[in-house]
């Protein structure tokens, strides 16, 4: 079977700092693959190539066997079936939380808006945000800036999404929702990439861990092996030392 | 009273006139015929305002004013009659411009010269006159008789007329002068005393000074000189409008054979000639 | 405090009198004022047309000075120079430029109206300013939008039209209402080439009585359209930006 | 393509011949040419003693708005104040206003020279606008901005001058820009207070000739300067901003 | 003795949102005391507000006493004294991450700027950022920009520091490395209040946990109590469920 998602010798670097680095990997359909490495190994930058966010140098990123980094290509169809969660939020500051979310679903998805506003309510209540939905993303807190991100990418239910440490400003209680929902939506087919820096959120959602180093794959398998045994030297030198605190 | 000496005029004029034309009708002559903007009119241009003594009151249909009964005159000679004389405002810009013109002549004191000949048609001369300066009264000007008194004053002209080359060409002062759109800021620059003395031709000179500026005179006028000669005025025409020939035709009459030229003059701006001669020293 | 002291003190200066008489003149405002507002009418209309071509003009070349595509440098350039030569050239040169040579080129009535070209030569030049206000909006508008817009597969217009351009224009409210404020008055080139709007009887009346009085009457005249509409502007922006902002730092 | 056809259909026009004999004879560029140079020189120097304290006004204006203790209201109010009056009336009749007007009121040579004075009014219009461009780069900084120096101690002066102003200068490059080059032809506007700039220059030419085409050699002048200078800018503005930025989003 | 910090009685809400009510605590001088709480529960507002970034309703906040909180207080002072870490990191774009850093230095506590690079170099060093000294913040991962901005802050040596999920987008191998210098920095007799949701890093890290719940102190203790045998039944309810997954 063709993977869903897939990294052939992808390599990238900003001016003389290489941050990807020869990196292949294939994602099956229906899996969730969690990226872990230190803080600068280039968790963003490769969740940001495979949405043709960042240009990639050399190398080849494939979606359903179809080369999508080729140049030229249109990258509009395809972000369409790949949705992204950034670590930073990104929320539009003009557009109440509600219009954050249905902008996309009326724009691309053609819904109607109140099919819009219905499936963002949803999505709002069972995140606890019922009540901000006329808010201006200025005016919440992070953990709610962080929930409404979610929300938008979750509400156009892509093929493929990318989630960039979508539990960083979620309190315990909260990275048990997000739990939930990521355990819903495997039974829905959806893939899943995510960078993460939360060992334990990585170990219980993922089929497969993936360890970066310095912009390629150290090692990648299965969590219980990752975090249990690991083979690469590296990988066991990380995992040492996030257990020595 | 002019208004009424001038329609006098023209009555006497209209009983003795010997060439025939189609005056029956006063839509124009032989001469005239399809080279006017609109059939059987005239169209006449002046300022916007336009400015005594040229046009008393700013209002050409009143015939009062040295160009205003120039232009009925004119008219008068190619067998229009004063209904069919229509009148336009232009500035000096439109004038000049290398589309349509809306008027079939424009009179403003446009000075002849050769460099705008090759821009616009003008016709022969209707009025010739020499430059003049106006200075307040308690100004550094005042008293001076010749020009070489006046090299150190500060002179201001208006823009778009020969009096600027006069100053640069025969006065020759020690600092540029300054310029205007009208004589309405060289006022003002006269009282903020930004300029000593302005140059105008005499008849503005004259009225400026009796009416417009208070506590103003006329200095002098200035002969005239070889370097730049009098200030010829002429009518403006759009490049090689065939209507200028009737026109010349006609001022040549007014000028030679019915004298009324100088009768308009001596109406209009026979007030405006008297002032002490400046030395070109 | 400096106003105060300009108050007082003015009217002592010796030869205020003259001054009051060359600028404020109250027959000479009585007198002018009928005329004055007759031809204001004439900017008005002038600028009502004007401005939404200029709108739109503007918008479209900053749009193409925007673009990313490395096949569309020709336009990119085409725009820059646009802006360049349309900014460059003073308008008044355009006026007489598209004012007069266009018609002269041949045109016949109503097709050489003075109004018409008048008004197009204002288009152009007005449409190069607006346009680099626009870009400036565009450009400050952090990247990472973009990058959410485009994520979520709004397509590049679309993200420029809902994402970019309403954040963009709303920071340059202030420097647009500069452009609209300053084309209300250069509406007044127009009378170069004939037509007689408002600064234009100003100054006509100003010759005609050797007085500057009919220009401060202008002035008021424009002050009274201006205040009213830049200070609604001004609060309906900020009210805007109170009502999507987090909390303002006091002090 | 438009470009294209008006460069070959134009010279076809009927009367072409005229229009180019107006606006683009040959030999009245040469003969102009020096003296529009000579007069162009008065213009560089209004600008050049102009645009420093329009800066340092429109800065202080643009400050004194955005003051946010309540205290400073009537100050803000002032301010306002002042940039919807400089703004609302024509720059023509501050110049009249103040370049005759308060010579007027009894000042001696030298003192009521009206490059003095017409400097002096084109600086109070043009810290109008400028201020106003100014005020909308400073409100377009994000408040965690602020938030962020004041919380380190920097005091509100230091917050503006080290982080709020930088960031906002920056992103109003554009119509900054725009203001320098309209006020660099409304320094023709001193000319009708009496100094020979070179448009008036331009304007007597033309009198004299009856010919337009020393406007476009005063405007060929223009660009010869604010062309290389906008392009200057324009590159010194895109490669500080590609210095400083993230990834740009290229489709 | 006088506390170091102190909340009296301080109510704060925007619009009809009520986000902080009646809120009363100590806090001594080099104690470290973490706060935890459902998301949007009014950490962040907290913190704001002992910087004086937030104006208070009603109470007051005392700085040794001293009632800071007071209507026309120049807050400049206290800023001084009173550091901040916040939960968007907040960088200066248009400055290099050494300048970032430096500005505070030599603007407010009058360093020589010689003496400012030195010190931030160290510190660089010290989190792994040597290498992006003159690289802007848009250039730097997630990870890199929170280190980024916990420099700035310790760099002005603070009485009172107020950190705000400041290990959010850190790899744990980053955490310890905060842990550490945390530990450090209470030899030294700073005083620190702590925003946070890992609950692992609060138990660590504090002398006592104060859990927040809509606004107000539900509870306040050693770690060890409050992890515990938390009193409080909301107290032990959010503790439920934050394991519960
Ligand atoms: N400027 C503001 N305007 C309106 N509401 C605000 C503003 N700032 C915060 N709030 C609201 O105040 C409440 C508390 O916010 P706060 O940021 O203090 O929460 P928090 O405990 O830090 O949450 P998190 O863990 O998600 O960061 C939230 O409901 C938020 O929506
Ligand atoms: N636009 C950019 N220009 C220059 N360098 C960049 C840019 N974006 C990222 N980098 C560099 O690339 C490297 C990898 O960044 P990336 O954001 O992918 O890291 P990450 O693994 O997500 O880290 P974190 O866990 O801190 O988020 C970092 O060293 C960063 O400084
Ligand atoms: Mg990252
Ligand atoms: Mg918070």
């Amino acid at each position: 079977m063709t993977p869903k998602v897939s990294l052939r010798g992808v390599n990238k670097s900003f001016g003389a700092n290489t941050v990807l680095h020869d990196l292949t990997l294939d994602v099956s359909a229906g899996e969730v693959v969690s990226f872990i490495g230190a803080s600068g190994s280039g968790k963003t930058t490769l969740l940001r190539c495979v949405n043709l966010l960042e240009q990639i140098d050399d190398g080849a990123v494939l979606l359903d066997g179809d080369e999508i980094s080729a140049v030229g290509r249109d990258p509009n169809p395809i972000r369409r079936r790949v949705g992204i969660v950034f670590q930073s939020f990104n929320l539009f500051p003009h557009m109440s939380v509600l219009r954050n979310i249905t902008l996309a679903l009326t724009k691309v998805l053609g819904l109607s808006s109140g099919d819009a506003d219905t499936r963002a309510a949803e999505l709002l209540a069972r995140f606890g945000l019922a009540e901000k939905a006329s808010v201006y993303p200025d005016q919440l807190s992070g953990g709610q800036q962080q929930r409404v991100a979610i929300i938008r990418a979750l509400a156009m239910q892509p093929e493929v999404l990318l989630l960039d440490e979508i539990t960083s400003a979620l309190d315990p209680e909260l990275v048990g929702e997000v739990l939930d929902v990521v355990r819903e939506l495997k039974g829905s087919g959806i893939t899943l990439l995510i960078a993460t820096h939360e060992m334990a959120f990585a170990r219980e959602i993922s089929d497969r861990v993936c360890f970066l180093h310095a912009g390629s794959v150290a090692e990648v398998g299965a969590p219980s092996q990752i975090f249990s045994e690991p083979q690469d030297e590296r990988t066991q030198q990380f995992l040492r030392r996030v257990r020595s605190h | 009273g002019g208004g009424d000496s001038a329609s006098d005029d023209t009555v006497a004029e209209e009983a003795t006139e010997e060439v025939v034309e189609e005056t029956a009708t006063g839509t124009g002559n032989d001469c005239t015929a399809g080279k006017t903007l609109a059939e059987g009119k005239l169209t006449i241009a002046t300022g916007n305002p336009a400015y005594e003594p040229w046009v008393v009151g700013d209002a050409p249909e009143s015939k009062e004013g040295f160009e205003a009964a120039v232009a009925y005159g004119v008219a008068e000679e190619m067998g229009f009659s004063d209904e069919n004389v229509v009148w336009v405002r232009t500035g000096f810009d439109e004038a000049i411009q290398p589309g349509a013109k809306n008027f079939d002549f424009n009179l403003q004191q446009f000075s002849i010269t050769e460099e705008r000949k090759a821009n616009v048609t003008f016709s022969e001369p209707y009025y010739s006159t020499n430059q003049a300066i106006v200075g307040l009264a308690d100004s550094a000007a005042a008293g001076a008789t010749k020009v070489s008194e006046m090299r150190d004053l500060k002179f201001g002209a208006q823009a778009g007329t020969t009096s600027l080359d006069f100053i640069t060409k025969v006065i020759q002062p020690n600092t540029e002068p300054f310029v205007y759109d009208d004589n309405a800021a060289a006022k003002a620059a006269l009282e903020a005393k930004q300029v000593d003395a302005i140059v105008l031709d005499l008849p503005t000179a004259l009225y400026v000074s009796a009416v417009e500026i208070e506590g103003s005179k006329v200095i002098g006028q200035f002969p005239l000189s070889d370097q730049v000669g009098a200030d010829n005025f002429g009518m403006v025409f759009d490049l090689n409008n065939p209507l200028v020939e009737c026109v010349n035709e006609a001022i040549s009459r007014m000028r030679d054979l019915t004298y009324e030229l100088i009768s308009i003059e001596e109406t209009w701006l026979s007030g405006y000639t008297g002032a002490p001669v400046i030395s070109l020293d | 405090m400096v106003l105060v002291a300009v108050v007082l003190l003015v009217p002592r200066m010796p030869r205020w009198d003259r001054v009051k008489k060359s600028f404020f003149d109250v027959d000479q405002m009585r007198d002018s004022f009928p005329r004055l507002i007759d031809a204001f009418w004439l900017d008005v209309k002038i600028f009502a047309w004007t401005t939404p071509a200029i709108f739109v003009l503007a918008l479209l070349i900053a749009l193409a000075r925007n673009s990313r595509s490395p096949a569309l440098f020709p336009l990119r350039a085409l725009a820059a120079a646009y802006t360049d030569v349309m900014r460059g050239v003073p308008v008044i040169l355009w006026i007489y430029l598209v004012g007069f040579g266009v018609p002269g080129l041949g045109l016949e009535r109503p097709y050489n109206s003075p109004l018409l070209w008048g008004s197009v030569a204002l288009g152009m030049t007005y449409s190069g300013y607006v346009a680099e206000v626009f870009r400036a909006g565009i450009d400050s508008v952090h990247e990472s939008q973009r990058a959410a817009a485009r994520s979520l597969g709004l397509s590049s217009a679309q993200t420029m039209r809902f994402v970019v351009l309403p954040q963009a224009v709303r920071r340059v409210v202030p420097p647009l209402l500069n452009d609209l404020v300053s084309l209300q008055k250069d509406v007044a080139l127009v009378s170069l080439i004939g037509p007689i709007e408002i600064l234009r009887q100003a100054g006509i009346d100003k010759a005609k009585f050797a007085n500057f009085t009919p220009y401060v009457v202008a002035a008021l005249i424009f002050l009274a359209v201006t205040i009213p509409l830049t200070r609604l502007t001004d609060y309906l922006w900020q009210r805007e930006r109170r009502r999507t902002s987090g909390t303002r730092v006091a002090a």
